[in-house]
């Protein structure tokens, strides 16, 4: 474990998860919550959680976030807030 | 063979669900003998193990044989409290299982293998969120039963339906988290979590016991376990929910998601933190009392308020749940708010089927949504208003019945307390209930418009027609035996009361001082 | 606006309050602290018995799977039963069943760009993806089968076999990967890999032990040892979860990318 | 309070994540922001636990079967260790009584000094949350797209007035 780049990811994922909530085009935070995804999954993998990482590269980033467009492209992509 | 019964009562259903699924979409009457034939093996084991409980004392069961050291598998446990509990949710189970046998038939019928799957699992949920000894075991188990709840309500066709059903998800899953960071906080300073071994660490070790990360850790478990349960100020997403919901789904749900967890509270409060640790270090409880008496009058009052008679039953749930909750915190010197609270465990399951059953029935038969439909009901469908009345009277607390019997332990819980406002709450409520439940007796009985009097000319000449709107059989026996279990948890309260005690005895080597 | 003022003053209490039982944590990374060396006064370290015995347990070197397939084998069980239940109540609540004249047809707004048809049948994705598709499955099912000694097991594996029909069918379409798979067989699947995983337990509850106690199977696995009958048990397991796996994530994406009709797809 | 901040970084930023993603549920008026906020969250109860398991200069918890006995033990850091907690003493006899267990070729590699690994139960408690996760996250996509159907849109506030309408027309 190496603590700057724990305290770097950490930080990103803030920011990124932020980001997420903020942005007013839904398609753009399903993508950012996939980006989100994916920090968490290096956080994990670094932090020494392998299984844990790679349940959630996969799942997290990856099914998580088609699960988000799929829905988005059969709704509506603008977003009030 | 005994040593497998507690395998066996969570198993069962779950089997069920997969034969259901793999065999149900090609003939749909093949899926509700697999349901009744799962749920009576399940219920069955229920009562082998009560009875092997009663006599030799809890059952101890450890997934994979993992025994020693304690934590590292998973273990089950039924003692006297849950083996109550297990009778209750396999009663209701299969009494609700008749009922829902037209319903699917009529409406859905595409999705009816769909509907057992969910119902079976949502049981084997229950059952197993009852007998789990093992703090993250259970959460599993309540995700179990949520996601399945989940489907059940969201089958229903109406629009609010759905709006309800994603608020319950939000809601239930918010909640499912909380109870996942208290047990993440207790396992941090315990490092186990096995329910006993964090007990017996709790009560050995009073540097641990007293942390503030203990306490925060109950905090966070019971405020879970609040929004599970819809307390008072965590009831949003409940009337909605399971107003709006198939009535099948409202009768399986309705009777036995909240009891279980209230019976979660108990658990968490007697055999994890123990009853003990929280009336020393929870200065709080007091609060609590107060908090379940804003919940029972604030179920009262929104429930005056309601047109619908599923939604009136809704908040009437808001208002037991407020009973149970202050009867557990009262903390009388004799235990009798908690024999109470579990007396009500076992008494509203009846009482609430029975309800959610008549207002089905008034649904599927009459139409009648509304109070007002309900004109008349008296003459055109005697049986059913016998249970209706029946649960009606319960509710309200008429002697006989058991709605009775639990006040009055509450009650008499209340005065030992000195809690004045819980009596005077409890009372209220009663006074309240009669007056719903008499409104609908009289509109029932003599209707309510204007042009009655014109009508009556009518039903005069034609006395025996209305009488062939009985509900159908497999609705009305359901009802006609939560009617009589009512009675019965009335007469024998007795008895249930002295396994209760019995059960509360068990604990007291550890941490109560019954007498 | 009321609703932001109610959610920040419940946030922050929150907040405050899970800051205030920090407080009294051990510090981050500290080996002794209790969820990694057990209490004093307590029983053993739970986590200290996994990392030094499971080997002897099990023959199994990566813990996780191990702790996951067996000590806590009743967890996974549920957890899978939980992916089946969720696609059951998908089904449940979205699918559009019969032979409907599509009532949802899309309305194209301005701003689904998205919804381009022609985007499909593109010859560098279809290309691709062909290529691509029988590699992840391939490494799907490495990674199902080599979960002992190495990150992964039936859940990772299980999502990368059913990511891979998601991508057959964002590449062609979804009526292509329905063709592979249908909605009948994902549904037998992922009922038969629950039945699996039960089934490793009943049977050995038929031998007379508790139900997943692996270790009485080596009379019918033919091993040498109840240690290698763990480990061998632990495959199979495994592969049941990810026949769940494979198929319930592919079933919800079947019914979200197509609102429940299971046509057109994205 | 400098030295509980760094201490407890790791925990500081799971109770901000966890706040922002709560406050997304209860805030936010879109639908599809609410889950994205119910994954955030749930994404930090994750990170919590898996911070619980954490331990400094350790490695991940798969047992190198295959490599000489040597290799695990040599490393120097442990060597000064037992002075360091009384704790720590204990275990050693427990690790020898596992050795006689074993008269296999790669009995070194199994003797395993408990603090060079994560500690792995909470990996595993937090697969079983992560898929717990995304069946929530499923049905509750699902619904959405019923509630789109049905309203037409996915902000609360609409879906709510539509509601409210509909109750006055009746």
């Amino acid at each position: 474990m190496i603590l700057a780049f724990d305290i770097i990811i950490l930080i990103f994922m803030v920011v990124a998860a932020i980001i997420a909530l903020n942005v007013k085009d839904l398609l753009s935070a399903a993508m950012i919550y996939g980006i989100y995804g994916f920090l968490i999954c290096l956080l994990w993998a670094e932090m020494g959680a392998v299984d844990v990482a790679f349940t959630e590269a996969s799942v997290g980033a990856g099914v998580s976030a088609v699960l988000f467009i799929a829905t988005v492209y059969n709704t509506k992509r603008k977003s009030s807030d | 063979m005994t040593d497998q019964l507690p395998a066996i009562i969570v198993l069962t259903p779950m089997f069920g669900a997969i034969l259901v699924s793999l065999l149900g979409n090609r003939d749909h009457r093949i899926c509700f003998p697999i349901v009744l034939v799962s749920l009576l093996i399940s219920l069955g084991a229920s009562f082998g193990a009560a009875q092997e409980v009663f006599s030799t004392g809890a059952i101890n069961y450890f997934m994979g044989g993992w025994e020693k050291p304690l934590g590292i598998g998973i273990q089950l446990r039924i003692d006297a409290l849950n083996a109550l509990v297990l009778l209750v949710i396999g009663s209701v189970s299969i009494l609700t299982a008749f009922f829902s046998i037209r319903r699917i038939g009529e409406k859905n019928t595409e999705k009816t293998p769909q509907f057992y799957v969910l119902y079976l699992l949502l049981c084997s949920g229950l059952f197993g969120i009852t007998i789990a000894a093992d703090a993250f075991n259970l959460f599993v188990l309540i995700e179990v039963s949520s996601l399945t709840s989940y489907g059940l309500v969201a089958m229903g066709s109406s629009r609010r339906g759905t709006h309800a059903a994603f608020n319950y998800v939000i809601m239930g899953t918010v909640g499912a988290s909380f109870y996942l960071i208290g047990v993440g906080y207790l396992y941090m300073k315990t490092g186990t979590l096995n329910m006993m071994d964090i007990r017996s660490i709790l009560q050995s070790n009073v540097d641990i016991a007293n942390s503030n990360a203990v306490t925060i850790a109950f905090l966070f478990i019971l405020v879970g376990i609040w929004i599970k349960m819809a307390f008072f100020p965590l009831n949003g997403w409940l009337p909605n929910a399971y107003s709006y919901c198939p009535s099948s789904s409202a009768c399986i749900l309705a009777p036995l998601m909240t009891k279980v967890s209230v019976y979660v509270m108990l658990r968490v409060m007697i055999s994890v933190f123990g009853l003990e640790w929280i009336f020393s270090h929870a200065q709080w409880s007091e609060l609590v009392v107060w908090l379940a008496v804003i919940a029972i009058l604030a179920g009262s009052i929104f429930a005056l308020a309601q047109r619908e008679i599923k939604k009136m039953l809704c908040y009437l749930i808001v208002a037991e749940v407020g009973y149970m909750v202050g009867g557990a915190w009262l903390a009388d010197a004799e235990w009798w708010g908690l024999t109470g609270t579990i007396y009500h465990i076992i008494a509203d399951a009846a009482m609430t089927l029975c309800l959610f059953l008549a207002a089905g029935i008034f649904v599927r038969r009459f139409n009648a949504v509304e109070i007002s439909d309900l004109e008349g009901l008296f003459k055109k469908a005697p049986w059913t208003s016998v249970g209706f009345v029946i649960g009606g009277l319960a509710m309200i607390g008429v002697p006989p019945t058991c709605g009775f019997y639990s006040k009055f332990y509450l009650i008499r819980g209340g005065i030992d307390a000195g809690h004045w406002q819980f009596v005077a709450a409890l009372l209220i409520s009663s006074l309240v209930n009669a007056v719903l439940f008499f409104r609908i007796f009289e509109i029932a009985h003599f209707g309510n418009k204007p042009a009655e009097g014109h009508d009556h000319s009518h039903d005069a000449n034609a006395d025996e027609a209305p009488a062939r709107q009985e509900a159908p059989l497999n609705a009305l026996i359901p009802l006609l035996v939560s009617a009589a279990a009512i009675l019965l948890i009335g007469l024998f309260n007795g008895q249930i009361v002295e396994l209760i005690r019995v059960a509360l005895e068990d604990f007291s080597t550890l941490a109560l001082n019954l007498r | 606006m009321l609703s932001k003022v109610f959610a920040t003053i419940a946030v922050v209490i929150t907040g405050g309050l899970l800051l205030y039982g920090v407080m009294d944590f051990p510090a981050f990374g500290d080996p002794h602290s209790p969820p990694n060396a057990g209490v004093k006064g307590g029983g053993e370290s739970i986590s200290q018995y996994f990392i030094t015995q499971t080997y002897r347990d099990t023959k199994v070197p990566n813990i996780v799977t191990a702790v996951l397939a067996d000590y806590r084998g009743y967890d996974t069980m549920f957890e899978t039963v939980v992916i089946f239940a969720a696609g059951m109540a998908i089904f449940a609540i979205l699918r559009v069943v019969g032979d409907n004249n599509d009532p949802t047809k899309k309305e194209l707004s301005s701003d689904d760009a998205l919804s381009q048809k022609g985007d499909h049948n593109r010859i560098i994705i279809g290309t691709t993806c062909r290529i691509i598709i029988p590699i992840v499955q391939l490494f799907g099912l490495y990674v199902v089968a080599h979960g002992h000694h190495s990150p992964g097991g039936g859940f990772q594996g299980g999502v990368l076999l059913g990511s891979s029909f998601i991508l057959l069918a964002l590449s062609q379409n979804l009526n292509a990967a329905l063709r592979r798979f249908s909605e009948k067989n994902y549904f037998t699947l992922a009922a038969t890999g629950i039945l699996i995983y039960a089934g490793f337990g009943v049977a050995c509850q038929i031998l007379e032990k508790n139900f997943l106690d692996y270790g009485v199977l080596q009379k019918v696995l033919f091993t040498d040892g109840p240690e290698m009958a763990r480990s061998h048990s632990m495959l199979g397991v495994e592969v049941g979860v990810a026949f769940t796996v494979t198929a319930i994530m592919f079933s919800i994406y079947a019914n979200l990318s197509s609102r429940g009709t299971l046509k057109d797809g994205l | 309070m400098v030295e509980f901040f760094e201490q407890h970084f790791n925990f500081w930023i799971y109770v901000i994540l966890m706040m922002i993603g709560l406050w997304a549920v209860i805030a936010k008026n879109n639908l599809i922001k609410k889950l994205i906020g119910l994954s955030i969250f749930q994404t930090a109860i994750i990170l919590f636990y898996v911070s619980l398991g954490v331990k400094e200069n350790s490695t991940i918890p798969i047992l190198d079967h295959h490599a000489p006995a040597a290799e695990v033990s040599a490393d120097p850091h442990h060597n000064d260790e037992p002075s360091e907690t009384g704790n720590h003493g204990e275990l050693h006899p427990k690790a020898g009584h596992e050795n006689d267990h074993h008269a296999d070729a790669h009995v070194g590699a199994h003797a395993v000094e408990p603090d060079t690994m994560a500690n792995p139960l909470p990996h595993v408690l937090m697969l079983t949350a992560i898929v717990v996760g995304v069946a929530t996250l499923g049905v509750a996509l699902a619904l959405a797209q019923l509630i789109y159907k049905e309203f037409g849109t996915l902000e609360e506030n609409e879906v709510l007035e539509i509601i409210k309408g509909g109750e006055a027309n009746d």
